[in-house]
């Protein structure tokens, strides 16, 4: 049985191929957990709450026995979704009633690209990183395509026909366009301190816990935890959707699959904002007290011949077995993957922290929403700024 | 890589559109939304200028440009507004004040 | 590899999956041609609905005005940022003057009220 | 796929969007192709490797003065130009052709202006070992367009003052300062 | 940058006493006007060291580029070198002292905001004026300070007598300015330039000059001479100065006595290279300050205000200033400038002083014998006195004699007998305002009697300090013939502003030559001796208020007596042959011309347009795409014509 190394070879040498299939599957792991947020924020919406309020919450779907505390209930709720009747309103704008979905998925897929999920890692000699994107002006591209997820929410609202629709998108998108300033000048001081736009340069210069960016810059993570809720219309800032007065917000008139994808934006938004909060200020993917380097020397001296066993099975993995992780040049990889975990139970806190406060604290007011973002934030954010640049200023150039 | 003139061309339609856009549609935001087309045109040549003169002055242009359509954009649709509550209507066939 | 090439692709892609899940109700889902005419009228809660659609009030545009202008500002403060280390002092005094005349009409925004929901 | 294809892609793109937002009977529908139209032209701009420009073009332009657009066609309701058929008179149809004639006499100059080679020293790669196309914007915004810079606060100021003052209303409309000007006399 | 804050500091000060102040007590802004020029001072000082001890070479310091039009190029920079140095002394010195004493007599004022602010916002332009480097700056001071003048003379607006003197005081200016303005207009035309450096370099290091423009020279300083006759005051334009004697005294003092006057004799020193080329220029500015000096020396003598008096001897002693200008003693003529700042600023703010004991009143003939209420002004008043006679020892001896003696080896006799007459003239009658106003019984009525008394410190303390100045600066240019001292201080500090270009040297052999010292000396004893006798006359005259002599004398002259209180009709003169004139022709240009011809022209072609208007305007259907589409007709028709 020939596996031709010649021509495996070959196609390695080809960097461009390699970095596109590098690319197919980095775009597809975080698809895959994409669609995978919103099922299980769901059951963690509904268990916990229950949790605190001592009652039991979904706990009956399952395989026979197999429970799993209810987590199936999600599933079957996502197949319910997509097998419901289409109805869109009388008088509604048809075209964009039905494009407007993805005018909001969109946005979120990409955003979601730009994250650095774990360190760059070298394999086949490549330099390879875990970020799908990485252009030159850094996070900026987060900002700039997350400002076009307005439109999905407001044509919705509009294209409905239903003035609580209009009325929900309106406010919702007037919200998200508050908030994104202070977002914005939050992220300021972070480019001060770390000296780049780039969102993995800020991770490396996070490589200790006395570094991370919520020490260096608390006021900035304030202000960013406050918009992250603000920006993804989550309780307390949930007036879009206030159920009391605005039936269900600018998803009212949404049903069937079109509604799984609005859900399914708004959840991975939720959690993009997560992975760049624990990102710019909790370290990304660095482990606190040892440092990436260390992680991959320790990792790099193991001599864990698994993958070697099971290709030996098959008769081709002789060579590779006495090898360490470091001499088979995986342990980059390996450390880059543990980073990954590590981003992912810090990303993991901030979606609690979602689920927590929203069953925690009661619903803004529309003007005190307003006047926290432009009268409080704003002004805060510009005193941030300024503070922290003399303060750089004055540590950094005499 | 397309030469400068192909990007010249491109901004030439976009601005045509514009200037279509303004003599004939009637509708304030319309014309308003052809002025941005217009703006837009104009960046593309100052960007492409960028590429072919080898300096970033034509970038920093643009954000100058942009700065000003955002200003233009906030003062022009305010001013619809006010005519829009004044007159009752945006379209120009009826907003004829300065009729000699 | 052209760093935009990524962002085409997941573009393209999530165009598709957009069009997928939007349609796929649209084909999988069933289609029951009922006769009510409530079932496709706007919902209000099930109540029938009342009034016309109102017009919004004018503070959303005022509000978005001043998103566009605070936006453009922050832009600014990126480029200055991103050159921070290299401009010193002197970007900082430069920027005190982009923003002390910038306050002056944020504090002039704040005066006139047109922050007020009232 | 060259870049070379791909720009004409963008390009046809670009084209069609700018007709529609020009030809749609719809203002949304024009917002939203103009949202495409300033999308499309970031993705230009990328092409070109102006980072920068293409970001603020989708931050700003895309996200912000878009939305404003959209935000007032929905706050005065206007869904339908003028009621009724659109009525096109013989000037405008000569006009029409004239303004279409003016452009390809411009596209027809435009493409006789003999291409240039790069002169100055900021080459792509220049940018990049200088420090990113955002880092070099920056300086040259920061050192040589100072004063540009300074008074494009000014310009905000002006424009956050003049919008609020034109579109607020004032609590008490104060009588007498009102104009009485009638529009459809 | 210290030159900076000079200029900077009386600015502020006036924007600060104009903008800010205007709510808050007359003390803030006294104490804000006077810092002002304080601090102005203080930096002046450190500036001028700076200078003085780098070698006193001139320094030229760039502000920035200004005026730019094609080969005209003005930048907008100050000149410092030991003229302008010792002026800009001078004018914030001598400023910060009156600014004290301006407190003080500007007491009962209601709100002083508006006269500090005046007062400094006049430092700043004379100190533009002074320093500037080029003829446009120095225009830009030299209308400021005449702007100033007016709103000064006009404080007390209220009053129309006094708005009429502003009036006069700016109009004839503008007859000068005029001149002033031909004169730069011409310098460029001819040199190119406008700055005083690079003229400078034109004239005395660059090729010899042509034939139109050495013509050009006559004529350029001729035309800037009206303009220094305007500001000085010298004849014909003097009119302007005994009225101005409306504003306050301070104002009187630092303005119409210690710097603004002088603006004309500092500009003819600035360009002294210029002067010298041109000898008939020279003639006549001599001539003009030797008649102007005994001119005004004689009206003097006859009159009662005491303002008016100081007023015609200012007008005298620039006339001496002017005639050394013509004579080619530049230093002689800037030196009585410095003296003459100094007591001419002391002998006005005496006589405020008095003005303000004696309640406003300013005619002496109802003063006498304030020596016993006013011990200080007294002493004062008798430094300030005895040194514009020149009584020797004091300043004016030093900075008269001077003139005098160049005014005989310049001038020739006639000159110079002019000049002794009018010195004779000033002993007379400045010792005849002394006796008069402190001498003899009071003659004032019971009521202000009642409340003479001294004034207040505030007030003294400069007078003081200035009384010590006009006592010892004249010992800083004492004659060759006076052993034991050292020589011509002065003129050797200033030797390295004055040039003699080497095209004129022959005119000016005197200049070059030495003369015997009995002749100078003899010379300097006649008029010593004229001073005295006169003087003793004076004191003859007047010790005991007007003696029946006096009367007697008055009766017996009493046709010359007339003509010299009529200022011998001078102003009557300009009303009835130019005022009047041109107000019949104002009026037959309004009534006839204008209303009539220019109106109906104008109106006319208005109503022409709004006739074919009406006609047209159905074209104009105020829709926004037609006028679009015209200008989109305008582009393809440029295109169209581009194309081929």
């Amino acid at each position: 049985m020939g596996l031709d190394l010649q021509q495996i070879q070959a196609f390695l040498d080809n960097e461009f191929a390699v970095q596109l299939i590098a690319t197919a599957i980095k775009f597809a792991v975080v698809f895959a957990i994409c669609i995978q947020v919103p099922p299980i924020m769901i059951w963690v919406e509904r268990r916990a709450p229950a949790l605190m309020q001592r009652r039991k919450g979904p706990n009956r779907v399952g395989f026979f026995k197999l429970r799993l505390w209810g987590l199936l209930q999600s599933a079957a709720d996502a197949v319910k979704l997509i097998l419901k009747e289409e109805i869109v309103p009388r008088g509604a704008n048809k075209i964009f009633f039905q494009i407007a979905p993805i005018f909001g998925v969109i946005p979120a897929l990409l955003i979601a690209c730009a994250i650095p999920y774990g360190n760059d890692f070298q394999l086949f000699g490549y330099n390879i990183p875990l970020s799908i994107v990485n252009v030159d002006v850094g996070f900026l591209f987060i900002l700039a395509v997350s400002s076009l997820g307005i439109y999905g929410i407001t044509i919705a609202g509009w294209a409905s026909n239903n003035k609580y629709s209009l009325l929900g998108s309106l406010r919702a998108s007037a919200q998200m366009i508050s908030y994104e300033i202070p977002l914005g000048m939050s992220l300021i001081p972070i480019v001060l301190i770390y000296g780049t736009l780039d969102l993995n340069q800020i991770v490396i210069g996070q490589s200790n816990l006395w570094n991370w960016g919520i020490i260096t810059s608390p006021i900035s993570f304030m202000i960013f935890f406050v918009c992250m809720f603000a920006e993804t219309n989550r309780a307390p800032f949930d007036l879009a959707e206030s159920e009391a007065e605005l039936v269900a917000g600018f998803h009212t008139e949404y049903g069937s699959a079109k509604f799984a994808l609005i859900f399914l934006t708004e959840y991975v938004v939720m959690f993009i904002l997560s992975c760049l909060a624990s990102t710019v200020f909790f370290g990304g993917w660095q482990i606190p007290f040892v440092p990436h380097d260390t992680l991959m020397q320790l990792i790099g001296g193991l001599h864990i011949p698994v993958l070697p066993y099971l290709l030996d099975l098959v008769g081709w993995g002789a060579p590779f077995l006495s090898l360490s992780l470091q001499e088979m040049g995986v342990h980059s990889l390996i450390a880059s993957l543990i980073g990954v975990a590590v981003l992912f139970i810090k990303a993991g806190f901030f979606m609690w922290m979602y689920v927590w406060v929203r069953w925690t604290l009661p619903r803004f007011r529309y003007d005190q929403l307003m006047s926290l973002g432009w009268k409080f934030m704003l002004p805060v954010g510009l005193a941030n700024i300024f503070v922290t640049a003399i303060i750089v200023a004055i540590l950094n150039f005499k | 890589m397309p030469t400068s003139e192909s990007y010249l061309i491109l901004a030439t339609i976009m601005f045509g559109c514009g200037v279509f856009g303004v003599l004939f549609r009637k509708n304030l935001i319309l014309v308003m939304m052809s002025i941005e087309l217009m703006l837009n045109a104009v960046n593309l040549v100052f960007v492409s200028a960028t590429q072919t003169l080898g300096n970033v002055d034509g970038q920093v242009m643009v954000f100058f440009v942009i700065t000003v359509a955002a200003c233009e954009a906030a003062v022009g649709l305010a001013m619809v507004i006010a005519l829009y509550r004044k007159y009752g209507t945006i379209d120009t066939d009826f907003l004829r004040v300065l009729r000699g | 590899m052209n760093p935009y090439l990524p962002v085409l692709i997941v573009l393209v892609f999530a165009i598709i999956f957009g069009c997928i899940m939007s349609g796929l109700s649209h084909f999988i889902g069933p289609r029951k041609r009922t006769l009510s005419p409530v079932k496709d009228e706007p919902y209000e809660c099930g109540v029938p609905m009342v009034g016309e659609r109102d017009k919004m009030s004018v503070k959303f545009y005022l509000t978005a005005i001043l998103f566009i202008l605070f936006d453009i500002e922050t832009i600014f403060l990126y480029l200055w940022a991103t050159t921070f280390r290299e401009l010193g002092w002197f970007g900082i005094v430069e920027v005190t003057i982009f923003l002390v005349i910038l306050v002056a009409g944020y504090v002039y925004v704040v005066k006139r009220g047109a922050l007020e929901w009232d | 796929m060259t870049q070379l294809h791909l720009f004409y892609v963008f390009a046809a793109l670009v084209t069609f969007c700018s007709v529609m937002v020009v030809g749609s009977r719809n203002p949304v529908t024009s917002a939203v192709f103009l949202v495409f139209d300033l999308f499309l032209l970031a993705g230009i701009y990328a092409m070109m490797e102006a980072h920068f420009v293409a970001a603020i073009q989708v931050l700003v332009y895309a996200g912000a003065i878009v939305v404003l657009f959209v935000f007032v066609i929905m706050l005065l309701n206007l869904e339908q130009e003028s009621h009724g058929k659109v009525r096109v008179s013989i000037p405008d149809i000569v006009m029409m052709g004239i303004t279409g004639l003016s452009f390809v006499i411009i596209a027809f100059l435009v493409a006789r202006v003999p291409s240039m080679a790069t002169v100055g020293e900021m080459t792509p790669e220049a940018i990049a070992a200088a420090g990113g196309n955002t880092y070099v914007v920056g300086m040259v915004l920061f050192t040589k367009y100072l004063w540009p810079f300074e008074l494009a606060s000014i310009l905000i100021l002006l424009a956050m003052v003049a919008s609020i003052v034109i579109a607020k209303k004032d609590k008490a409309a104060k009588p007498g300062r009102r104009r009485t000007v009638n529009a459809n006399q | 940058m210290l030159l900076w804050l000079v200029i900077l500091f009386p600015l502020l000060g006036a924007a600060l006493n104009g903008l800010l102040l205007r709510k808050v007590s007359k003390t803030v802004s006294h104490i804000v006007g006077a810092s002002a020029l304080i601090a102005s001072f203080a930096c002046a000082l450190t500036a001028y060291m700076q200078m003085m001890s780098a070698g006193g070479e001139g320094q030229v310091i760039f502000g920035f580029d200004w005026l730019e039009a094609g080969g005209f190029k003005a930048p907008f920079q100050f000149i410092l070198d030991r003229l302008s140095g010792m002026m800009m002394l001078i004018i914030t010195g001598i400023g910060s002292l009156i600014h004290i004493y301006a407190g003080g007599y500007m007491h009962e004022e209601k709100a002083t905001w508006r006269f500090f602010s005046y007062l400094n916002l006049f430092v700043f332009m004379m100190l533009l004026l002074v320093l500037g480097d080029n003829l446009l700056i120095m225009f830009i001071g030299w209308e400021g300070v005449g702007l100033c003048s007016y709103l000064l003379i006009g404080y007390w607006y209220e009053d129309d007598a006094n708005a009429a003197a502003g009036m006069k005081a700016f109009l004839v200016n503008r007859i000068g300015d005029i001149g002033f303005l031909i004169g730069v207009f011409l310098c460029f035309k001819f040199f190119g330039t406008v700055s005083f450096s690079e003229l400078k370099d034109i004239i005395i290091n660059g090729n010899a000059l042509t034939g139109p423009q050495l013509e050009a020279v006559s004529w350029i300083t001729l035309a800037l001479f009206i303009g220094a006759c305007g500001k000085s005051a010298q004849l014909p334009l003097y009119v302007w100065l005994p009225d101005a004697m409306a504003g306050p005294t301070p104002v009187s003092a630092l303005i119409h006595a210690a710097t603004m006057v002088t603006a004309g004799i500092y500009m003819m020193t600035r360009l002294n290279f210029l002067y010298f080329l041109a000898p008939d220029t020279q003639m006549i500015v001599a001539s003009v300050g030797a008649a102007t000096a005994l001119f005004a020396a004689t009206i003097a003598i006859v009159q009662n205000d005491i303002k008016k008096v100081l007023a015609y001897s200012t007008v005298s002693q620039l006339g001496y200033m002017v005639l050394a200008c013509g004579v080619g003693a530049y230093a002689g003529g800037v030196f009585h400038l410095f003296t003459h700042a100094c007591f001419k600023a002391l002998l006005f703010l005496g006589a405020g002083s008095v003005i303000v004991a004696m309640h406003h009143k300013q005619d002496m003939q109802e003063m006498g014998g304030l020596r016993k209420y006013m011990p200080i002004t007294h002493a004062v008043m008798l430094v300030g006195v005895l040194a514009i006679i020149g009584f020797p020892g004091l300043a004016g001896f030093f900075s008269k004699d001077e003139i005098l003696w160049k005014a005989w080896i310049g001038g020739g006799p006639v000159i110079w007998g002019m000049g002794a007459m009018a010195a004779v003239c000033t002993a007379f009658y400045m010792t005849r305002l002394l006796m008069l106003t402190f001498y003899g019984p009071n003659r004032s009525d019971h009521h202000t009697r009642e409340h003479l008394h001294e004034t207040s410190a505030v007030m003294w303390a400069p007078l003081v300090v200035l009384a010590i100045l006009s006592a010892v600066v004249g010992y800083l240019n004492v004659p060759h013939v006076i052993p034991g001292l050292p020589h011509l201080l002065f003129e050797h500090y200033l030797s390295p502003i004055i040039h003699v270009p080497a095209a004129a040297a022959e005119h000016w052999p005197h200049l070059t030559a030495t003369y015997s010292h009995s002749l100078e000396l003899g010379l300097m004893g006649i008029s010593v001796l004229g001073m005295f006798l006169s003087a003793g006359f004076a004191i003859v005259l007047y010790k005991n208020g007007p003696s029946p002599t006096a009367i007697k004398l008055k009766k017996s002259f009493s046709g010359i007596h007339k003509v010299l209180t009529n200022k011998y009709y001078v102003d009557e003169f300009y009303f009835k042959y130019i005022v009047d004139p041109l107000k019949d022709m104002s009026l037959f240009l309004w009534k006839i011309v204008d209303t009539v011809i220019i109106d109906g022209i104008v109106n006319g072609i208005g109503q022409a347009f709004m006739l074919v208007a009406g006609l047209t305007s159905f074209r104009m259907s105020g829709s926004l795409h037609r006028h679009a589409m015209v200008v989109m007709l305008g582009i393809f028709c440029l295109l169209t014509i581009l194309l081929f």
